[in-house]
């Protein structure tokens, strides 16, 4: 509940907010992705989580291009694939993955963040 | 056509009876019972809705204290499929019964029927009238009760009310029907149930000036001039087509609506009133007692009627509408 | 913010939707039944077209809670199976997505049934 | 006194409809509900496993279950005489034509009555619903095996 909160102080500035965790604590591969989401400004706020060969980024957009958050989520994550053919990568901008995953940022143990990674991931192709 | 009346049949005793959300009308005072539960406390709105023509018909009967073995006809009707409300309670009273439909006209087409059984001989005493119930009603012309429809401002407030008068031979201290007519069916092609007062006005005109012509009276002959539930907007139709033929204001304060002023300035009940009980209960409660106390010498009531159904209106048919007026002197 | 502003497009596009069924009732002299009705098939249209998934991505609550987004869900689930099963898959995907709305009303329409009764009071 | 003239008497005197006022409450009541939809939704997702998608079953249930206790308390009916279609185009609206139906018919006994009226006014909605979402769908693969258009 603690990250909801925070999300509510967040000021509505347009600047971005992208964090990451990163539990295999790979940098150059780490800066990378942040870079890639950094670029696409229509991004308002990002969380990625790297675990494994899992990478799971929640992205929501600026509020006004809601129209175009299929397209955005999608151009992202081939992006990030062509990057790293070899990792697991799901880019969505529900609510339920950035809130979620924002949880997951102080969670230490690798294991644990692993299956909810892997638990998230199913929820998202759940479709009703 | 206009019917005299040579003997002159009186209204020997009237009942009016009214249901919880009545308390709130102006007549209220003038009621002889109000209700605290809309159903009479039966299972059912219909079975309320018989229950309360009873009640009247018993309040009528006791201030003539007659039995229903001494009235020799009952003749009302009421707006629910083949009025089963009245014909349960005709089984109860057990009195000789003839339905009539005239929608919220039947008040005055039963008086009118009523009085032709005295002046012919054929009846001593009759009891006529008419009532409605708002539930029972409303579910079956518009939307069930609960259901959150917006209604238009020329919409019009069911009542929950029953009107009864007993009909015997002419006493000059009683108020007495002199004349009546029965009214054409009209329709000007008013499509909506929610502007009942904009389809009914062209009947009541109607009636109102064949009954003038036919009398040769003149519209200030009369103290008053009083119709069933034209409501607010109806009424002001009514005003607004006599002063078309250059009828003058003076002659305009003539006209008033039981409907239009049933429930005061309440904004909940917008246009007013309308059901046959609400002609029914002011004619045989508040205008009986102006005529006793003499406020009133010569009065005309036109009960208006919308002759629709639910069908009919689902089949796209505009609403015909008709209207009947008794002329009733207190010498 | 995100948060903020999704209840604010919310609340516009709601009460937006609400706005044109109020058009169609007062200017076009409609039931309220007949306006339900554009809506819903407006809806079905819309996702035929594949415009009103953006709208749900934009606007959330202001376009699953008015009664237009129960057409999209209806075409929605009906073209998801076509696509997979061709001819049959349009009846067989019919209520895929949607159903809860249909069962809630009938299961708390009967309970309702059971519990309350009708009242005719004015105010 | 022919139709034609009275058809203008009456216009004269028939206060006219306030598209603006009723807009205006339909916007607000409309806006409002949807609003609440969007805290449910939320709650759902934060609480419970659903994602954006899966959580709007779930609001739509839960606000039917709010449309039948104000229906049955006689609110309902109070918030649609004043919003009139922003209280009927929510789902809350489609929940309380049923449930108002269904409560109306209880007199009639649980078969008939309820039984024979409860889609009475909400039918409508799910025959049109069904019937435009089967066009649709057909007409798309048509147009998506003749080519014209792809998934």
């Amino acid at each position: 509940m603690l990250s909801l909160v925070s999300l509510f102080l967040v000021g509505c500035t347009n600047e971005q907010t992208v964090e990451i965790s990163d539990m295999s604590n790979d940098e150059e591969e780490r800066a990378e992705i942040e870079a890639m989401i950094k670029d696409t400004e229509e991004v308002q706020t990002g969380t990625t989580i790297l675990v494994e060969d899992d990478v799971l980024i929640a992205i929501q957009v600026k509020p006004w291009l809601g129209f175009k958050e299929r397209k955005i989520e999608a151009k992202l994550q081939k992006e990030i694939e062509e990057k790293y053919p070899d990792l697991n990568v799901l880019v969505s901008s529900d609510y339920k993955m950035l809130w979620e995953s924002q949880k997951l940022l102080e969670e230490e143990d690798e294991k644990k963040v692993s299956d909810e990674v892997k638990k998230l991931k199913d929820l998202a192709k759940e479709e009703t | 056509m206009v019917i005299l009346f040579a003997s002159k049949p009186s209204i020997l005793a009237c009942g009016a009876v009214a249901g919880p959300v009545e308390s709130k009308s102006v007549f209220h005072s003038f009621f002889d019972a109000v209700a605290e539960d809309e159903r009479w406390g039966q299972k059912t709105n219909e079975q309320g809705h018989s229950k309360m023509i009873q009640e009247a018909c018993d309040i009528v009967m006791k201030k003539a204290d007659l039995k229903n073995l001494d009235v020799d006809y009952f003749l009302s009707g009421d707006l629910v499929n083949q009025m089963t409300p009245t014909n349960f309670a005709a089984r109860e009273l057990a009195i000789s019964f003839i339905g009539l439909f005239s929608a919220c006209a039947t008040s005055v087409s039963s008086v009118i029927i009523a009085s032709l059984l005295t002046e012919l001989g054929a009846s001593q005493y009759a009891i006529a009238g008419a009532a409605s119930q708002h539930n029972a009603i409303e579910r079956q012309f518009r939307y069930p009760l609960d259901y959150g429809a917006q209604k238009p401002a020329t919409a019009q407030w069911t009542v929950t009310a029953a009107g009864y008068a007993l009909i015997g031979k002419h006493d000059p201290k009683l108020p007495s029907v002199v004349a009546a007519t029965v009214g054409k069916v009209i329709d000007y092609g008013e499509v909506s149930p929610f502007h009942m007062g904009g389809a009914m006005a062209p009947a009541a005109y109607d009636t109102i000036t064949s009954h003038l012509k036919k009398r040769h009276q003149k519209i200030t002959d009369y103290d008053l001039i009083m119709t069933g539930d034209l409501g607010k907007i109806g009424l002001k139709i009514l005003k607004a087509m006599f002063a078309q033929t250059d009828a003058e204001q003076k002659e305009l304060e003539i006209f008033r609506d039981a409907g239009a002023e049933f429930y005061g300035e309440d904004q909940a009940f917008q246009a007013g009133a309308s059901g046959a009980g609400c002609s029914a209960s002011v004619f045989f409660s508040y205008i009986e007692q102006q005529l006793k106390t003499g406020r009133y010498k010569r009065v005309l009531l036109v009960a208006t009627g919308a002759l629709l159904s639910p069908m009919s209106f689902q089949q796209g048919e505009s609403i015909p509408c008709t209207a009947h007026a008794i002329e009733i002197t207190m010498e | 913010m995100i948060v903020f502003y999704s209840f604010l497009i919310a609340f516009i596009v709601g009460g937006l939707i609400c706005v044109i069924g109020q058009l169609i009732m007062d200017v076009g002299k409609l039931t309220p039944g007949h306006t339900l009705v554009i809506l819903v098939v407006a809806g079905a249209i819309l996702d035929g077209l594949g415009l009103y998934e953006p709208l749900v991505d934009f606007a959330g609550a202001g376009a699953t809670v008015p009664i237009t987004s129960f057409g999209n869900s209806l075409t929605h689930g009906a073209l998801a199976e076509a696509e997979k099963h061709g001819w049959v898959g349009v009846l067989t995907g019919m209520f895929e997505v949607t159903s809860s709305g249909i069962s809630a009303a009938i299961v708390f329409g009967f309970i309702a049934a059971l519990i309350f009764k009708p009242k005719g009071k004015a105010n | 006194m022919d139709p034609q003239e009275y058809q203008q008497i009456e216009q004269q005197n028939t206060p006219p409809t306030p598209y603006l006022k009723n807009a205006l409450k339909a916007f607000l009541v409309g806006g409002i509900i949807c609003a609440i939809g969007q805290a449910i939704t939320f709650l759902y997702i934060i609480f419970f496993d659903f994602t954006d998608k899966t959580a709007g079953n779930a609001t739509v249930a839960t606000m039917v279950f709010i449309s039948m206790v104000l229906t049955g308390l006689g609110l309902y009916r109070k918030l649609g005489a004043f919003a009139g279609a922003g209280s009927a185009v929510p789902v809350t609206g489609f929940g309380n034509a049923v449930v108002s139906a269904a409560i109306e018919g209880k007199t009639e006994g649980l078969v008939l009555g309820v039984g024979g009226n409860m889609f009475k006014l909400a039918g409508s909605v799910i025959l049109f619903g069904v019937g435009s979402a089967f066009f649709i769908a057909l007409i798309k693969l048509i147009l998506v095996s003749m080519g014209v258009v792809e998934w």
